[in-house]
């Protein structure tokens, strides 16, 4: 049985599954005017979770008969987790409600996804890994098709669920191959494992699993589409929990686990940085749709992010840690201002709708100019040090094409970034654009802009808190 | 400081003038830009007085640039040289101020030619007084400016304007090799300043010397309007008269001569250039002169006679008779001058006609200026005994003295023809001007302060010669003598009578060719010859079309094919095909879940394929 | 059982298994598939019995053949499911492509798996694979994957009610 | 234990493929999804057999998990199915093409 | 005790000011407006402070702030200024409110936002130039695009987007390989824990050669690009003709610099094997860029074009005395920073003023307006000649200064240089003639009005600067003197060596 020290160890995931269920359960019994109720325990819950995070700190390597760890790594990507979900959950509360989508539903399904999010950070055994990966999937399938009468919404569940069904089975071959090998699911084992072909193929079809998640070229294919389909606030969730996930489930995996296979693993993930970096900058260059263009912008960020797993060290493990972090606020950040601009009642998806919107709302304008020169990687942004981080691992770690073309593919990404800014500032106001959104949204899109500004000033104490990473990987 | 009060004066003259413009009264204006200059005058003449002349008085006023071991400071230099300059700038500067002021009252823009005028006075006190080359450059192109601005100073008449321009910028296509010249020579000798050049002189290598000197006269050829950079003075007669007299007779186009005759221990010292520099002064002397002879406008008569003389100053330089070639800039200072505001006062007479074909008969009406430029006509074709007789008579002397029977033999002859050719023309311009035919409308005479100018000239232009003739004792070449350490030349070596005779025939025999040739407003064209000396022997085509056409088409093929296409088409191409790569990317996207599950497929088999069997 | 008995057992179970996956992806209408899907399924329960996993083979029918396959079939006669690939296909390439990736997938299992070598199968006890054995892992080591399965299980519910309920 | 595992191993690889190929070829959202169940069944075998090689009973414990995911995913995915089917009248996955680009 | 951070101020008033009008109510213009110039004209009485506490005659940082930024990822908040910087410094303090004045005409919409971006590039600039470790010089170097951007795409004319894009894509593309070059000399410089992104620190002791030789090209690549040394500057054309009046001013006479800067600060010191080996081409490409830049000038039609395919010409001198490597080269090519900001500033603030009055910048649009303002035409011909380099104006010394230094490295490039003092005569005097003289030609004639007295103003430190450094140059000579001195010292070590 678990022992009593076990049990308070996975006190935040307790508390996020928990308030799942009651939101779940209680929002049988609201009347639809006081849904709003929901939002307040889901948020009071996910912070409350992030204290206990932060709380409980490092201490425990080992629980559960090695199954799951609180280290370093589980506190950060965990706060990351939560800390996305919280700034999402305030992004959706407004539109749910709006589009009289189910709020009961919609945000137990976002703290389960969020709690499988924490439990791939915290997971050392693979059949945990798993578990967490289909406890962040299936809600978010779930979630992608939730305005179900929606044919885009419908489809984008659909193309999310039938791939993600797929990629899911080369995971868990994956974890039969290693289980062969090994004749264990524990990643303890696996770290002492001698190699070998089988164990190659097992690696490697984990691999693609995680890859499909994070959205890494070419297992990316789904994520445009979904995104663009799934409605908006679920689009800028899927954006950052998916990632955090995933990463955290290959930081633990490559850096953290198969450190004796690095020289094999480390050129792969490479390649596939390049691949994702190339191919998302480019395929965004030309885009329309603004949910569209943040599709490809998360592959493309998903590569800068790989960058550090590639240089499978610990500084490229705290740099990826940073950088989904400083991640997280600038994608939500333009997701929220997203969310605000509206046409006609319905999400106003085009680029085009955006143009003069600086004369509208000066105050929103900038905040989203402050989120592309982010994303696109330019300083005084957190964007700009998450890219000093991932590059300066890859070249400590000699991995030095990595860092010429990620620098080479910001550039590039500053075209379609800054084309969106331009866009705001310049022009008349399309006809019947209107601004949308409550307290919250507004609440979340300062956050946002503020993390972005003042963790690209002065990101020490951050980095400070991300070096835990490292720690957890030796 | 006396000797700074001497630039200072028509500096302020120009800041007054300049920031008043439009303030002060013309008559204010007038008297600050004509009692500036007679100031200088003053402050000049007593300057030259004092005995620290003539070991050379230094007035260094501030450290200007120090940079590593490159160190100067701007300091004024007063010594036998720059007195004689000093004196012709400010003395026949201030009296073409005088006439100035009557030749422009009419103009609306008075202040601005004060100031113009006066800048350049200033101007040209800096090339003279400078005491480091560096201090002369900014002098030389100080100047060069002063005359850009006045050229053009009717700048709404585009020829005007685009003379303006073609002076500077030909003058700058010398003054960029004088720069090189300069900036090898501090390198090399470690200084600029007069004082130490003399000595350091010595220490430079052969070639070195003769690469800088050489570069200097490139940069003179274009000040001094030689062979090949002479095609802007010519020009430059768009702008006013009294301008034309100055700066492009008496005293800007010398500043090559006196520069010359400055770094005289460089040139003396160096082996090829004193004979490059005779050869082009004999060559532009006459090849001016010819082009002179079919010359219809009276002021281009006089510019190419410029030319023509300035090539005589050259020649004398690169014979090495440095007293002789400053003798006749001074003189030529004189009767240029003189002659220049002759036809000033014919332009101001006919309402700005120049066209010799639209005068004629005019020395009766105007009896005042048919006198000076007689005078002045007489002077320049060396008759006997106006000034530039015995200054021309001298360089011819001395050039065939340096010959020694030699090749530059043929220089002294270039020189002789030259004095023949220079009556002629000079004779045809005074017949056509002044001679047979009928005045057209009603000349009237120029008012005083046009007269005394032309006056005063013209006594300087007869006496003038007394500066260097042997009966007057020659007090100014003797003083030159000292000043370049040259033994003087005493009448003991007096040279043979045929060679003294020779030059003041050739001038009289023009005269009389001249006059039977155009006398009765007959104007021969000369034939094939005046072909040839319409089109500038052959430079004239050569210039406009192959050079400054040729580089016009080169510039604006590089800025349409190089920098659009190539250049910029390269950074443009490259970011098409990016955008070109973006929508190859973006079709990849199909739509279709089964292609997806294809990619992904497939990227397993990549994946596991490279792992297993790499 | 004795060796040859299992041989014969499991060349009968692998063949049917065979059978059943082809007649899954080559059926044309999708009943067929999913009763080949069901053929697959009891196969491998088989397999499993041979392989000393009795609690799974139960499960296996349980779940998979007498919940799962029965769902699939619900749905195919709810939805009166044509096979939806009577109009020409927009994907002409589809067929060879999956085809050609599919089969250098398999050579690239094959080289990994088929090797010889592995370790001899260990002997195992009269517990092993019994509902016993594998209930007190799940319940003490396995204990909070398992946990994490029932969460996993009542997103699932969510997701019926959710997307099940009809346009408003 | 006559039959070695390998056997086992490759009938797993075999049925693996054979759904891979499924999901590639078949343009039935019903077929596909079953493809994907032979897929997942035929991992089930490979840890079965691989547990029954190590005589370790990890393996069977997974494939209890993984059957519970399997359920989970057909709760899901019928339900997606459907919705699709309610609006657009068609199962054929080729048909579902909206979004793209 | 720690000292004043008078740096730090100086860096952040602008900023501050940025914030401040920010807060300001928009359709308040007038106090947007000179709240803005507020905040410039306080970072100029800064920027005095600092050039008054400055000693000449040390090669050593001065007014130095030295404290920990991300200490975990070994990178310093660390700031000081030298003979090199000071100049720029200052340089960019006087232009600033110069360039906010002339918003005043030149810019009617969104005021508020156009000074909060020019405030916010202030900072930006300052902070480049006096930056001293190389992730903080880094982030302004880069910070640098973004309010430059805005000011070319949104109050630009009318290929804005393109200029803007161009503009900022062609920079951060040369930019990014420096980083990665920054990278790796911080990972160079030493064991793990002990690395350092300190300018000191690292040009105390330069990586070895093969890898210096790669460093180099990235930093140079960065500079280049920014300067912009030819074939790489097509980016400066379309960027300068599409920019706002005040958008021009800065970039011409500021934002170039930090790549020339660039050169002095970075290059040499840090790569001085490989600047010795490579300076030829540089050098070369300087003199290529000289003519080059010349000519086309000559050829372009519209006015803002020709003065921004001069910068190219110019900056070719600054680059060539750069890598004369020698003490007249590289204080030529000092001064000729600062001169090239003050007079290619005026005289894109003199075309702004003819903009502002007929919307046009071509020059056939235009003739005669010396004879409607004749004011203005001395103003301009002043500017001119200063670019021109005429003796007596701030341009000639440093021109003659880069000839000089040039000469004594290769004479060959001051020969092949001098052709560019022959060019810049033909455009501008072409350009002069053009718009200046001949009979009055512009169409609205009744709009070609003399300047105003606030236009006047623009004019008067410019001019005052201009007689002021060509007849005094000793005032900036001097103090950076020991600087370069060291500088070169320090060059000419290697040199002495690489010869061996």
């Amino acid at each position: 049985m678990p022992a009593a020290a076990d049990l308070r160890m996975l006190g935040p995931e307790m508390l996020v599954a928990g308030t799942a269920l009651l939101v779940l359960v209680w929002a049988t019994f609201l009347p639809p005017q006081r849904q709003h109720l929901l939002r307040w325990i889901s948020a009071a819950a996910l912070a409350a979770a992030l204290a206990v995070v932060l709380r409980l700190g490092t201490g425990a390597a080992s629980a559960f008969s090695g199954m799951y760890a609180r280290d370093g790594l589980t506190v950060v990507l965990q706060s990351a987790a939560l800390l996305g979900a919280l700034l999402a959950l305030a992004l959706a509360g407004a539109y749910v409600e709006r589009s009289h989508l189910d709020a009961g539903e919609f945000y137990a399904l976002l703290l389960a996804a969020a709690l499988g999010a924490m439990v791939m950070a915290g997971s050392r055994d693979l059949i945990m890994v798993f578990l967490g990966l289909e406890t962040l999937s299936i809600p978010l399938y779930v979630l992608a098709a939730f305005a179900r009468t929606d044919l885009r919404s419908q489809e984008a569940g659909m193309k999310y669920f039938l791939l993600g069904a797929f990629s899911t089975t080369f995971f868990l071959y994956g974890i039969a191959l290693i289980y062969g090998v090994t004749g264990s699911t524990a990643l303890a084992r696996l770290a002492g494992s001698p190699g070998g072909p089988m164990l190659r193929a097992g690696v490697g079809l984990l691999l693609v699993g995680l890859a499909f998640k994070a959205a890494l070229v070419p297992f990316h294919a789904w994520s445009p589409d979904v995104y663009e389909g799934a409605p908006l606030p679920v689009t800028a969730y899927m954006s950052v929990i998916a990632k955090i996930g995933a990463f955290a489930a290959l930081l633990r995996i490559f850096p953290g686990t198969l450190t004796a296979l690095a020289g094999e693993w480390r050129g792969i993930l490479a390649v596939l940085s390049i691949l994702t970096m190339v191919l998302g900058n480019l395929a965004a260059l030309r885009q329309t749709s603004l949910k569209r263009l943040l599709a490809y912008s998360s592959i493309a960020h998903a590569g800068f992010i790989l960058i550090g797993v590639a240089a499978g060290s610990g500084r490229g493990a705290w740099a990826v840690a940073f950088y989904l972090l400083g991640y997280t606020f600038m994608t939500l950040g333009a997701f929220a201002v997203a969310l605000r601009v509206t046409r006609g009642g319905e999400e106003a998806d085009a680029i085009a709708d955006l143009t003069g919107l600086a004369s509208r709302s000066p105050a929103l304008a900038a905040a989203m100019a402050v989120f592309m020169v982010s994303l696109a990687g330019l300083p005084p942004t957190v964007g700009f040090v998450g890219k000093l981080y991932v590059f300066t691992a890859a070249l400590e770690a000699g991995q030095n094409a990595l860092a010429i073309v990620g620098v080479l593919a910001s550039v590039v990404s500053a075209y379609y970034y800054l084309r969106v800014a331009y866009t705001m500032f310049t022009g008349e106001p399309a006809a019947g654009i209107a601004f949308a959104g409550d307290r919250w949204l507004g609440g979340a899109l300062l956050a946002a802009a503020v993390g972005v500004l003042v963790l690209g000033v002065f990101p020490s104490p951050l980095t400070v808190f991300v070096q835990q990473v490292a720690q957890a990987l030796r | 400081m006396n000797l700074a009060l001497i630039v200072a004066l028509p500096l302020a003259g120009w800041l007054l003038n300049a920031l008043g413009a439009g303030r002060l009264s013309r008559r204010a204006a007038g008297l600050i830009g004509v009692g500036s200059v007679g100031l200088a005058f003053a402050a000049s003449l007593a300057a030259v007085q004092r005995p620290e002349v003539a070991s050379g008085w230094r007035v260094v006023l501030w450290e200007w640039i120090a940079a590593g071991d490159f160190r100067l400071s701007f300091g004024l230099l007063l010594d036998r040289l720059s007195a004689v300059m000093v004196l012709v700038v400010t003395g026949v500067g201030f009296l073409i101020h005088v006439y100035s002021a009557g030749y422009m009252g009419g103009d609306p823009a008075y202040s601005r030619y004060f100031a113009y005028l006066n800048l350049f006075i200033a101007s040209m006190l800096v090339l003279v007084l400078g005491d480091t080359l560096l201090a002369l450059f900014v002098g030389w192109e100080l100047v060069g400016l002063c005359s850009y601005l006045l050229i053009g100073f009717w700048f709404d008449r585009p020829s005007a304007a685009a003379a303006g321009r073609k002076a500077f910028v030909v003058n700058r296509i010398g003054d960029a090799a004088f720069l090189l010249g300069m900036i090898f020579l501090a390198l090399s000798a470690g200084t600029l300043e007069f004082s130490r050049l003399a000595e350091a002189a010595g220490t430079l290598a052969p070639a070195a010397l003769t690469v800088i000197t050489l570069l200097l006269f490139a940069g003179a050829t274009g000040k001094s309007a030689q062979l090949p950079l002479y095609t802007w003075l010519p020009d430059a007669m768009e702008g006013p008269t009294p301008v034309s007299a100055l700066i492009h007779a008496a005293t800007m186009v010398t500043a090559g001569v006196y520069m010359i005759a400055r770094l005289h221990p460089l040139f003396t010292e160096a082996a090829l250039t004193p004979t490059v520099v005779a050869v082009v002064g004999a060559a532009t002397a006459l090849f001016a002169a010819t082009i002179a002879l079919v010359q219809w406008d009276l002021k281009r008569v006089l510019a190419y006679s410029t030319i023509s003389q300035l090539g005589y100053m050259f020649l004398a330089m690169g014979v090495l008779a440095m007293p002789a070639g400053m003798f006749h800039l001074t003189t030529h200072a004189f009767f240029k001058a003189l002659l220049f505001l002759a036809a000033g006062s014919v332009m101001h007479a006919m309402g700005g006609v120049i066209d010799m074909r639209r005068l004629g008969g005019l020395a009766r009406p105007l009896r005042w200026t048919t006198w000076g430029f007689l005078i002045g006509a007489l002077a320049l074709a060396g008759v006997p005994p106006l000034a530039g007789f015995f200054s021309k008579d001298l360089i011819l002397e001395r050039s065939f003295e340096a010959a020694r029977g030699g090749p530059l033999l043929a220089v002294w002859l270039l020189g002789l023809l030259t004095a023949f050719v220079t009556a002629v023309y000079i004779t045809r311009a005074a017949v056509l001007t002044f001679g047979s035919g009928e005045s057209h409308g009603h000349p009237h005479e120029a008012p005083p302060l046009m007269r005394w100018p032309i006056a005063v000239l013209a006594v300087l232009s007869v006496a003038g010669g007394a500066l260097g003739a042997y009966a007057a004792g020659r007090p100014l070449l003797v003083s030159l003598e000292g000043f370049f350490e040259l033994e003087a030349h005493e009448p003991a070596a007096a040279p043979a009578l045929w060679l003294r005779l020779i030059t003041p025939a050739a001038g009289l025999l023009g005269i009389a060719v001249g006059y039977a040739l155009y006398r009765g407003r007959r104007a021969p064209r000369l034939g094939w010859l005046g072909t040839v000396f319409e089109q500038h022997w052959g430079l004239a085509p050569l210039y406009d079309r192959v050079i400054v056409g040729g580089a016009k088409r080169i510039g604006q093929d590089l800025a349409d094919v190089i920098e659009l296409r190539v250049i910029d088409g390269a950074v443009n191409g490259l970011a098409a095909a990016v955008a070109a790569a973006g929508g190859a990317a973006r079709r990849l996207q199909t739509g279709y879940v089964r292609t997806y599950a294809a990619v992904l497929l497939a990227g397993t088999v990549l994946l596991l394929g490279y792992w297993l069997l790499r | 059982m004795s060796g040859a008995a299992e041989v014969i057992l499991f060349g009968a179970a692998a063949l049917g298994a065979l059978a059943g996956g082809v007649g899954i992806i080559a059926s044309r209408a999708p009943v067929r598939s999913a009763l080949s899907l069901l053929l697959v399924l009891a196969c491998l329960a088989v397999l499993y019995l041979l392989l000393a996993a009795q609690f799974i083979a139960v499960l296996q029918v349980i779940i998979y053949a007498g919940a799962i396959v029965v769902l699939f079939v619900f749905v195919i006669m709810l939805l009166h499911a044509r096979s939806g690939e009577a109009s020409p296909t927009k994907l002409p390439h589809q067929r060879p492509a999956g085809l050609v990736l599919a089969a250098a997938f398999l050579a690239l299992l094959a080289a990994v798996v088929a090797l010889p070598g592995g370790p001899a199968a260990a002997p195992v006890g009269q517990e092993f694979g019994t509902a016993q054995a594998v209930g007190r892992m799940l319940f003490t080591t396995y204990v909070l994957p398992f946990e994490l399965a029932s969460m996993v299980l009542i997103v699932g519910i969510v997701a019926a009610v959710v997307l099940g309920r009809g346009p408003r | 234990m006559t039959v070695p595992a390998v056997w086992y191993l490759a009938l797993s690889a075999v049925l693996f493929t054979m759904g891979a190929a499924g999901v590639l070829v078949r343009r039935n959202a019903l077929v596909v999804f079953m493809s994907i169940e032979l897929m997942l069944n035929a991992v089930n075998l490979s840890f079965v057999a691989f547990a029954r090689q190590a005589g370790a009973l990890e393996g069977q414990v997974t494939v209890f998990f993984v059957m519970v995911i399997a359920a989970v995913e057909v709760v899901v995915g019928l339900a997606i199915i459907i919705a699709i089917f309610r609006s657009r009248e068609t199962v054929d996955i080729d048909n579902v093409d909206l979004l793209r680009g | 005790m720690r000292a004043f951070p008078l740096l730090s101020i100086l860096i952040f008033l602008p900023l501050a000011g940025a914030v401040v009008v920010a807060l300001l109510d928009r359709r308040r213009e007038a106090a947007v407006r000179w709240t803005a110039l507020a905040g410039a004209l306080l970072a100029l009485a800064a920027a005095l402070v600092v050039f008054w506490r400055f000693a000449p005659g040390t090669a050593a940082l001065q007014l130095e702030e030295h404290t920990l930024w991300i200490p975990a990822a070994g990178i310093g908040y660390h700031l000081g200024v030298d003979g090199i910087s000071l100049p720029l410094v200052l340089l960019t303090a006087v232009i600033m409110p110069l360039a906010l004045l002339s918003s005043w005409s030149a810019v009617g919409d969104r005021i508020k936002e156009f000074s909060v971006a020019m405030l916010a590039l202030e900072t930006a600039l300052l902070g480049t130039f006096l930056s001293l470790d190389l992730v903080l010089f880094y982030v302004f170097w880069d910070a640098v695009l973004i309010p430059m951007y805005f000011i070319i795409g949104v109050w630009g004319g009318p290929r804005r987007a393109y200029a803007a894009f161009k503009f900022i894509l062609y920079t951060a593309a040369g930019s990014a390989l420096m980083l990665v070059a920054i990278i790796v000399l911080f990972l160079s410089s030493g064991a793990a824990g002990a690395r350092t992104f300190d300018w000191a620190v690292l040009a105390d002791s330069p990586v070895a050669m093969p890898l210096q030789a790669w460093l180099f090209g990235a930093f140079a690549l960065a500079f280049a690009i920014k300067v912009p040394v030819f074939p790489l500057h097509t980016w400066l054309p379309d960027a300068h003709t599409e920019a706002p009046t005040p958008g021009s001013v800065v970039l011409a006479a500021v934002l170039l610099k930090m790549g020339t800067y660039g050169f002095l600060r970075f290059l040499l010191p840090l790569f001085p094997e490989a600047t010795v080996r490579f300076a030829p081409l540089m050098a070369g490409l300087a003199v290529a860029g000289i003519l080059y830049g010349g000519i086309v000038s000559w050829a372009q039609r519209d006015m803002k074009r020709l003065v921004a395919m001069s910068s190219v010409s110019h900056l070719g001198f600054v680059t060539l005395g750069a890598f004369a490597l020698t003490v007249e080269g590289l204080q030529g090519s000092l001064l000729q920073m600062v001169n090239h900001g003050i007079s290619t500033g005026g005289l894109f603030l003199l075309v702004g003023v003819l903009y502002d009055r007929t919307h046009s910048r071509l020059m056939a649009d235009y003739g005669g307006v010396a004879a409607l303002m004749p004011r203005f035409a001395a103003v301009s011909l002043i500017v001119v000649l200063s670019s021109m380099a005429l003796p007596g104006t701030n341009g000639f010394v440093g021109e003659f200064l880069v000839l000089l230094g040039a000469f004594r490295a290769a004479p060959v490039y001051a020969v092949l240089a001098a052709g560019g003092v022959i060019l810049s005569a033909v455009y501008l005097l072409w350009m002069v003639q053009q718009v200046f003289h001949g009979p009055v030609a512009v169409v609205q004639r009744a709009k070609v009005v003399e300047l105003s007295a606030r236009e006047l103003v623009l004019f008067v430190p410019l001019i005052a600067l201009i007689f002021w450094i060509g007849l005094f140059p000793g005032t900036l000579l001097s103090r950076s003197e020991a600087s370069i001195q060291a500088l070169v010292e320090r060059v000419q070590r290697v040199q002495v060596e690489v010869r061996r």
